[in-house]
């Protein structure tokens, strides 16, 4: 009697699962996308979802892909990794997709790019870091520069253009991300000549940082790199600037948000830090996308919605040109892509399958984000 | 041959609280012994103390010969020293069968593998235990309340399963806290009866707190009381009822209800 | 010895609204015996509708007393009202449950609190910058030791508060009702005491209290998101385990340890081993004395 | 001897059918239910064990994740040092690839249970001297601390986690030791000398009293649940995308857990199953609600905690008709 009922229970559960219609019809091509709509990196996960709409939106509005509208599935994997297998699963198994673009963070898209692989579907990730990720196989792509170049690159454009000889290095501890940039940051920096005099670390739930910053004031770096999320560098920078800390901050695109202008105010300045872009670029493709996305969401598009809307555009570019919805011929016309003109850069997909792009140093000063100089990869 | 228990010089603070003071008491092997004595004159705390509770702030504490004080609570129950509880304390989501199986607990010796995998011995083991468990409900008068849940039960059979689950542990010497307490004439008449034949069957040595003051002198051979946590008499029941002290330190709360 | 003043001053801050956070906790656990998980949410919601409130009321563009003032009451009446319509809707129906069930319930609401604040229509999850509703300034330096008027001021609001509290609870009709229900429910409710408005009255006070704490966060650390409650409202709990759950100057000790603890070893001893250690700390003191540094040793009653 | 497999045939037949119904899950099954069921079955592990030390002992434990990691890490790290790179050299290949992988996950999953349960008692045996909240906070406390000495050692990927080479953990492995670990926690707990866990919960001080050694039962509890805490830990490790990070393991997951085992029903093993089962295909069956999907699953907590406040089943326990019960009682007259 009780078993009946559970095992009743049980098949109205998976029955109801069961409901989603597998597959789009002859007009529509079914696009895959997972990415954190709740939990810790929520925020990271939004700004890419609002930027990957945009996209969408200007390729049906602009006649669709391979003759189809292109219809987007959104599916939340609440941060964590394992969830992100199920979402991509889903995305794969139930909606019958034929692409997927995902995720922000490196360890979902690392949890999740095996079953990508395994089904032949192509993934882009657009703003995964971590080396890692493009080894799970060869459907596993990436429109943004890895953690080795960006740590690199502002290691030397601390010890090259700010002639900096001493760095103090803060790392978050539990992010993936800020550990790989801070540990090639180190390398580079050691390598040209530079010291290392404070390697301080917190955890991305903190809020109080004048421990570490006492400490890294005491050894007097020339500059300090942070190369944190936005959420936290805010703080740090706020709290130094109290401590009496002078120096310059350098960063990764982790600092690219309206938010460290909004809450960092003269605290963040100065501040370098690398990133995809410069709303200021005068390029028209880059200004045709800040007012659009301004228009539309009220803030100014951030790193991770510039790498999405790339990402999304570079995976709908393959399509067109492989002119088919077969996994194998997608990978094949992405591995292909070649100066494509994106927001950020010309984005040219290596044999690596990682994103072989220009990189910009942008100054944080007078409430703005001024371009320095970009670097080639 | 020494006494089973000896308490000598046993005394208890609590943070200044005297609730026993130098305590002198022996009960020799197969001997009934009821302890008296007006609220709040220590007498729990002397059950306490003798099962490991609490240990002792001075003194010492003899059972068959072997040192228990400041042993702890289940060492001292393994040595043959049983109790209940003035206010029943049964595992009251447990059915009264678990209860006294519980009980049985020590002579259980098997190991945690033996029964995830349930080997033969582990199941024999077992089926020993359950029958003992039966035969013990049985004797009293519990067999058909077995596998009801022991909160469920009414109020004279708890304080029944309380004294079977103490026996299920095989003890020598079983202190009963208040076992009539709430009950009616009838329950307590029966009681009575229970006491005296499971002492006989079970070679036991007790210890009785109780209030009824009839039901003591009708039950205990040697009576012993305490106020203030001191010893203040001991002997005969006759001898108990003629005693000043114990009048007055009665009088001063109220008339034992005799 | 600067540096070290430096850290003692940090710790003190921030142990100042830990404690706050903690007397919450404490207060519903002295009369429910219930960890009350949503707590540190509906400190997150001080803080994120002081955003709110600051913005629309035009406090946020002037740094003036008045503004901080009618924030800071601001919250702790909503808080307040939000905690009192949590305990009548999500726990006074389970008054007589199993506490683990009440526990879950508690977790229940926190959880929608955070999801909710996440919805775009809502919050959102972006961090939203807290307005400065005073200008930071240095206010004493010695050396490279230097106070700012932000902590200062952190500091006597949570300790006013504190005192508030004490002087509350031990000096009118209510405080005495509630030291009775927290001391023994049954009795309490025999001697005609209403132990269900007191508990909705403790309720109201420690999420006013929680609401307060949001203020001083948010001048602290000027960045607020739906979660931002979750960690300092896990902090503030192990500070009122810390002092002894249901003391009230427990709460106010476990709060300021806390405080000092992460402060000192980010500083001396690892900043990567910074929680570990901090966590370590709080299971030698908890070893040491089982019931937390200021907590009633439960005598076992048989 | 013959006693011993009439015992045990109930729960051989019972894992042949797991085995069976997980060779033909593997082929005709959609991947994504699949990974569903295998989700399912590790939570399973993971709530019934918990359920042994928080419902069925009474001991309030918030660090369940901190054990599974350390189950997780051990058996990654025996994959990557020796397991992984051995299975590869012997370049098997059909049925015979199936049984050695199948043994190796066995190996595995011991080794991530065994470390796991080191971690148990060398914990369990200080903490469990504290009670209920404060126990909370120190298993909160440890939990935490696992977690960060994951998080900083370089050598097993720090907060960039680590990748896992096979045997990976399918259907029938995850199952297979769900179904273990129910029978034998269940068959613990309702043996003669198990009803000492329960009885410790009730009363502990009373369970001392009848000679039960209260504290050798509570680290019995602590070390065989997180025994199964790092068996689960080590299948997660070992499950189709073989990865992990150390945040995986936070505070956050722990609460989760405890969520499940009083929803199911402090004390019922039945209803921690029913509860694993629920809170992991809820969020999947609320997908269509989009984004409001969390807030539906937390409001339907809030509501099934005031609407079944005992949790879903209580104490109570739905028992198999061909359960061989060690108990007889007498019916009721």
């Amino acid at each position: 009697m009780k078993i009946k009922e559970m095992l009743l229970l049980a098949a109205a559960g998976l029955g109801l699962i069961g409901c989603g219609k597998p597959g789009g019809d002859a007009n529509t091509l079914l696009i895959g996308e997972y990415v954190s709509l709740s939990g810790n990196t929520a925020t990271f996960g939004q700004s890419m979802r609002n930027a990957i709409d945009i996209a969408v939106d200007e390729v049906n509005g602009g006649g669709g892909l391979l003759g189809c509208q292109i219809k987007l599935i959104v599916e939340d994997d609440q941060s964590k990794p394992e969830q992100a297998v199920t979402a991509v699963l889903k995305l794969i198994q139930r909606d019958r997709v034929t692409a997927i673009l995902g995720e922000v963070t490196s360890s979902c898209s690392i949890a999740a790019a095996p079953i990508c692989q395994q089904n032949r579907i192509p993934m882009v990730s657009p703003s995964s870091t971590s080396p890692e990720l493009t080894r799970k196989g060869d459907y596993i792509f990436r429109t943004c520069f890895i953690d080795p170049f960006q740590g690199a690159a502002m290691a030397r454009f601390a010890s090259q253009s700010l002639k900096a000889k001493t760095a103090a290095v803060f790392t978050d501890r539990k992010q993936d991300y800020s550990v790989g940039l801070a540990q090639f940051f180190k390398q580079t920096f050691q390598e040209t000549g530079g010291k290392i005099v404070a390697d301080e670390a917190y955890q991305s739930d903190d809020s109080e940082f004048r421990p570490q910053l006492t400490a890294i004031r005491a050894a007097k770096p020339e500059v300090i790199f942070v190369p944190g999320y936005y959420t936290q560098c805010v703080l740090i920078a706020k709290q130094a600037r109290e401590l009496g800390l002078t120096q310059p901050f350098l960063g990764g695109d982790g600092w690219d948000s309206d938010v460290t202008l909004k809450s960092g105010g003269k605290a963040v300045e100065p501040c370098y830090f690398s990133n995809h872009y410069s709303p200021e670029d005068p390029r028209p493709e880059v200004q045709a996308f800040v007012e659009k996305y301004r228009k539309r969401f009220g803030v100014t598009p951030d790193a991770l919605a510039v790498t999405g809307y790339d990402g999304a555009h570079v995976l709908f570019d393959a399509i067109r040109r492989a002119n088919s919805t077969d996994g194998a011929a997608i990978r094949d016309a992405l591995a292909q892509t070649r100066d494509f003109k994106g927001v950020s850069s010309r984005i040219t997909i290596d044999a690596n399958r990682n994103a072989s792009k220009e990189l910009v140093v942008l100054k944080i000063e007078d409430g703005k984000f001024k371009f320095v100089e970009s670097v080639k990869p | 041959m020494s006494a089973l228990l000896e308490i000598q010089g046993v005394g208890m603070e609590f943070g200044g609280l005297k609730a026993v003071e130098g305590l002198d008491l022996e009960v020799a092997e197969g001997e009934l012994v009821g302890l008296i004595g007006p609220n709040g004159a220590g007498k729990t705390t002397v059950f306490n103390v003798i099962t490991g509770v609490y240990r002792p702030t001075r003194g010492r504490i003899c059972f068959a010969g072997e040192r228990i004080d400041g042993m702890a609570p289940h060492l001292i129950s393994r040595r043959g020293i049983a109790r209940t509880f003035q206010n029943i304390r049964l595992f009251k989501n447990l059915s009264a069968l678990d209860n006294v199986v519980l009980g049985f607990n020590r002579s259980a010796r098997q190991d945690v593998l033996g029964s995830m995998l349930l080997t033969a011995k582990h199941w024999r083991r077992q089926a020993g235990i359950l029958k003992r468990s039966h035969e013990l409900l049985d004797k009293l008068g519990l067999g058909l309340a077995e596998g009801r849940s022991s909160m469920e039960l009414p109020y004279g059979e708890q304080r029944k399963l309380e004294i079977a689950r103490a026996l299920a542990t095989q003890p020598r010497l079983l202190l009963l806290d208040e076992p009539a307490a709430g009950m009616n004439l009838a329950e307590k008449r029966e009681l009575t009866g229970l006491i005296e034949r499971l002492r006989r069957e079970f070679n036991l040595t007790i210890l009785v707190i109780e209030h009824d003051m009839k039901m003591v002198m009708s039950i205990c051979p040697r009576i012993v009381v305490l106020d203030h946590g001191q010893k203040i008499a001991g002997g005969t029941p006759d001898e108990i009822q003629r005693h000043e002290q114990v009048i007055e330190a009665y009088l001063g709360e109220k008339a034992p209800s005799a | 010895m600067e540096s070290f003043l430096q850290q003692i001053l940090q710790g003190l801050k921030l142990g100042g609204i830990y404690a706050l956070i903690a007397l919450g906790y404490t207060m519903v656990y002295g009369v429910l015996r219930l960890i009350n998980f949503a707590h540190g949410d509906v400190f997150m919601l001080g803080a994120m509708l002081s955003i709110y409130f600051a913005r629309w009321t035009g406090f946020g563009n002037q740094p003036s007393w008045l503004g901080l003032g009618a924030t800071l009451l601001f919250a702790m009446a909503v808080c307040g009202a939000i905690g009192g319509v949590i305990e009548r809707v999500a726990y006074r129906p389970l008054r007589n449950a199993p506490r683990l069930s009440l526990l879950i319930a508690a977790i229940g609401v926190s959880l929608l609190i955070e999801n909710v604040g996440q919805l775009r229509q809502v919050f959102g999850p972006t961090p939203q910058p807290f307005p400065a509703l005073i200008q930071t300034k240095t206010v004493a330096q010695w050396g490279s030791l230097t106070v700012s008027n932000v902590e200062i001021l952190v500091l006597l609001v949570a300790l006013g508060l504190m005192a508030g509290l004490h002087v509350f609870v031990h000096h009118t009709r209510f405080g005495l009702a509630m030291r009775a229900v927290a001391h023994d429910h049954q009795t309490a409710g025999l001697m005609g005491i209403p132990a269900g408005k007191v508990i909705f009255g403790t309720f109201v006070l420690g999420s006013a209290l929680a609401g307060a704490a949001g203020v001083l966060w948010g001048l602290s650390y000027p960045v607020i998101n739906p979660m931002t409650g979750f960690v300092p409202g896990i902090k503030a709990f192990v500070a009122a385990v810390l002092g002894g759950v249901g003391s009230i100057p427990g709460a106010l000790l476990g709060g300021f340890l806390i405080g000092e603890a992460e402060s000192l070893t980010a500083f001396y001893l690892s900043s990567t081993y910074k929680d570990a250690i901090a966590f370590v700390i709080l299971i030698l003191v908890l070893l040491a004395r089982p019931t937390g540094l200021l907590g009633r040793k439960e005598v076992e009653k048989v | 001897m013959k006693v011993f497999w009439q015992n045990n045939m109930a729960l051989l037949v019972v894992l042949l059918v797991v085995a069976a119904a997980g060779f033909g899950f593997q082929r005709h099954l959609d991947p994504y239910y699949y990974k569903i069921l295998v989700d399912v079955g590790i939570a399973i592990i993971l709530v019934v064990s918990l359920n042994l030390i928080n419902g069925i002992t009474g001991q309030f434990s918030l660090g369940h994740a901190g054990f599974m990691a350390v189950g997780a890490y051990a058996s990654a790290a025996l994959s990557v040092l020796a397991a992984g790179p051995w299975l590869n050299g012997l370049a098997l290949g059909g049925a015979q690839k199936m049984v050695v992988e199948f043994v190796a996950l066995g190996v595995i999953v011991i080794v991530g249970g065994v470390a796991a349960a080191l971690a148990g008692f060398v914990v369990g045996m200080p903490a469990l001297r504290l009670r209920g909240d404060y126990l909370a906070i120190a298993t909160l406390g440890f939990g935490e601390i696992i977690r960060i000495v994951f998080q900083n050692t370089e050598q097993l990927g720090g907060a960039r986690g680590i990748s896992i080479p096979p045997p990976r953990s399918d259907f029938t492995g995850v199952y297979v030791c769900a179904v273990l670990c129910v029978a034998f926690i269940w068959r613990l707990v309702h043996s003669v000398k198990g009803k000492s866990f329960f009885a410790i919960r009730e009363d502990e001080f009373a369970a001392a009293t009848v000679g039960i050694d209260t504290t050798k039962y509570k680290v019995i509890a602590f070390v065989l649940g997180s025994f199964f805490a790092g068996v689960a830990g080590a299948l997660f490790a070992h499950s189709a995308t073989g990865y992990i990070t150390p945040a995986q393991f936070d505070a956050v997951k722990s609460i989760e857990l405890v969520v499940m085992v009083v929803l199911g029903g402090l004390g019922s093993i039945s209803g921690s199953i029913i509860a694993a089962a629920a809170l992991t295909l809820l969020p999947e069956i609320l997908r269509g609600f989009a984004e409001y999907r969390l807030v539906v699953y937390s409001l339907l907590l809030v509501l099934v905690m005031l609407t079944r406040p005992q949790g879903l089943m209580g104490m109570k326990e739905i028992k198999l008709p061909w359960h061989r019960q060690p108990y007889q009682h007498k019916p009721v007259a």
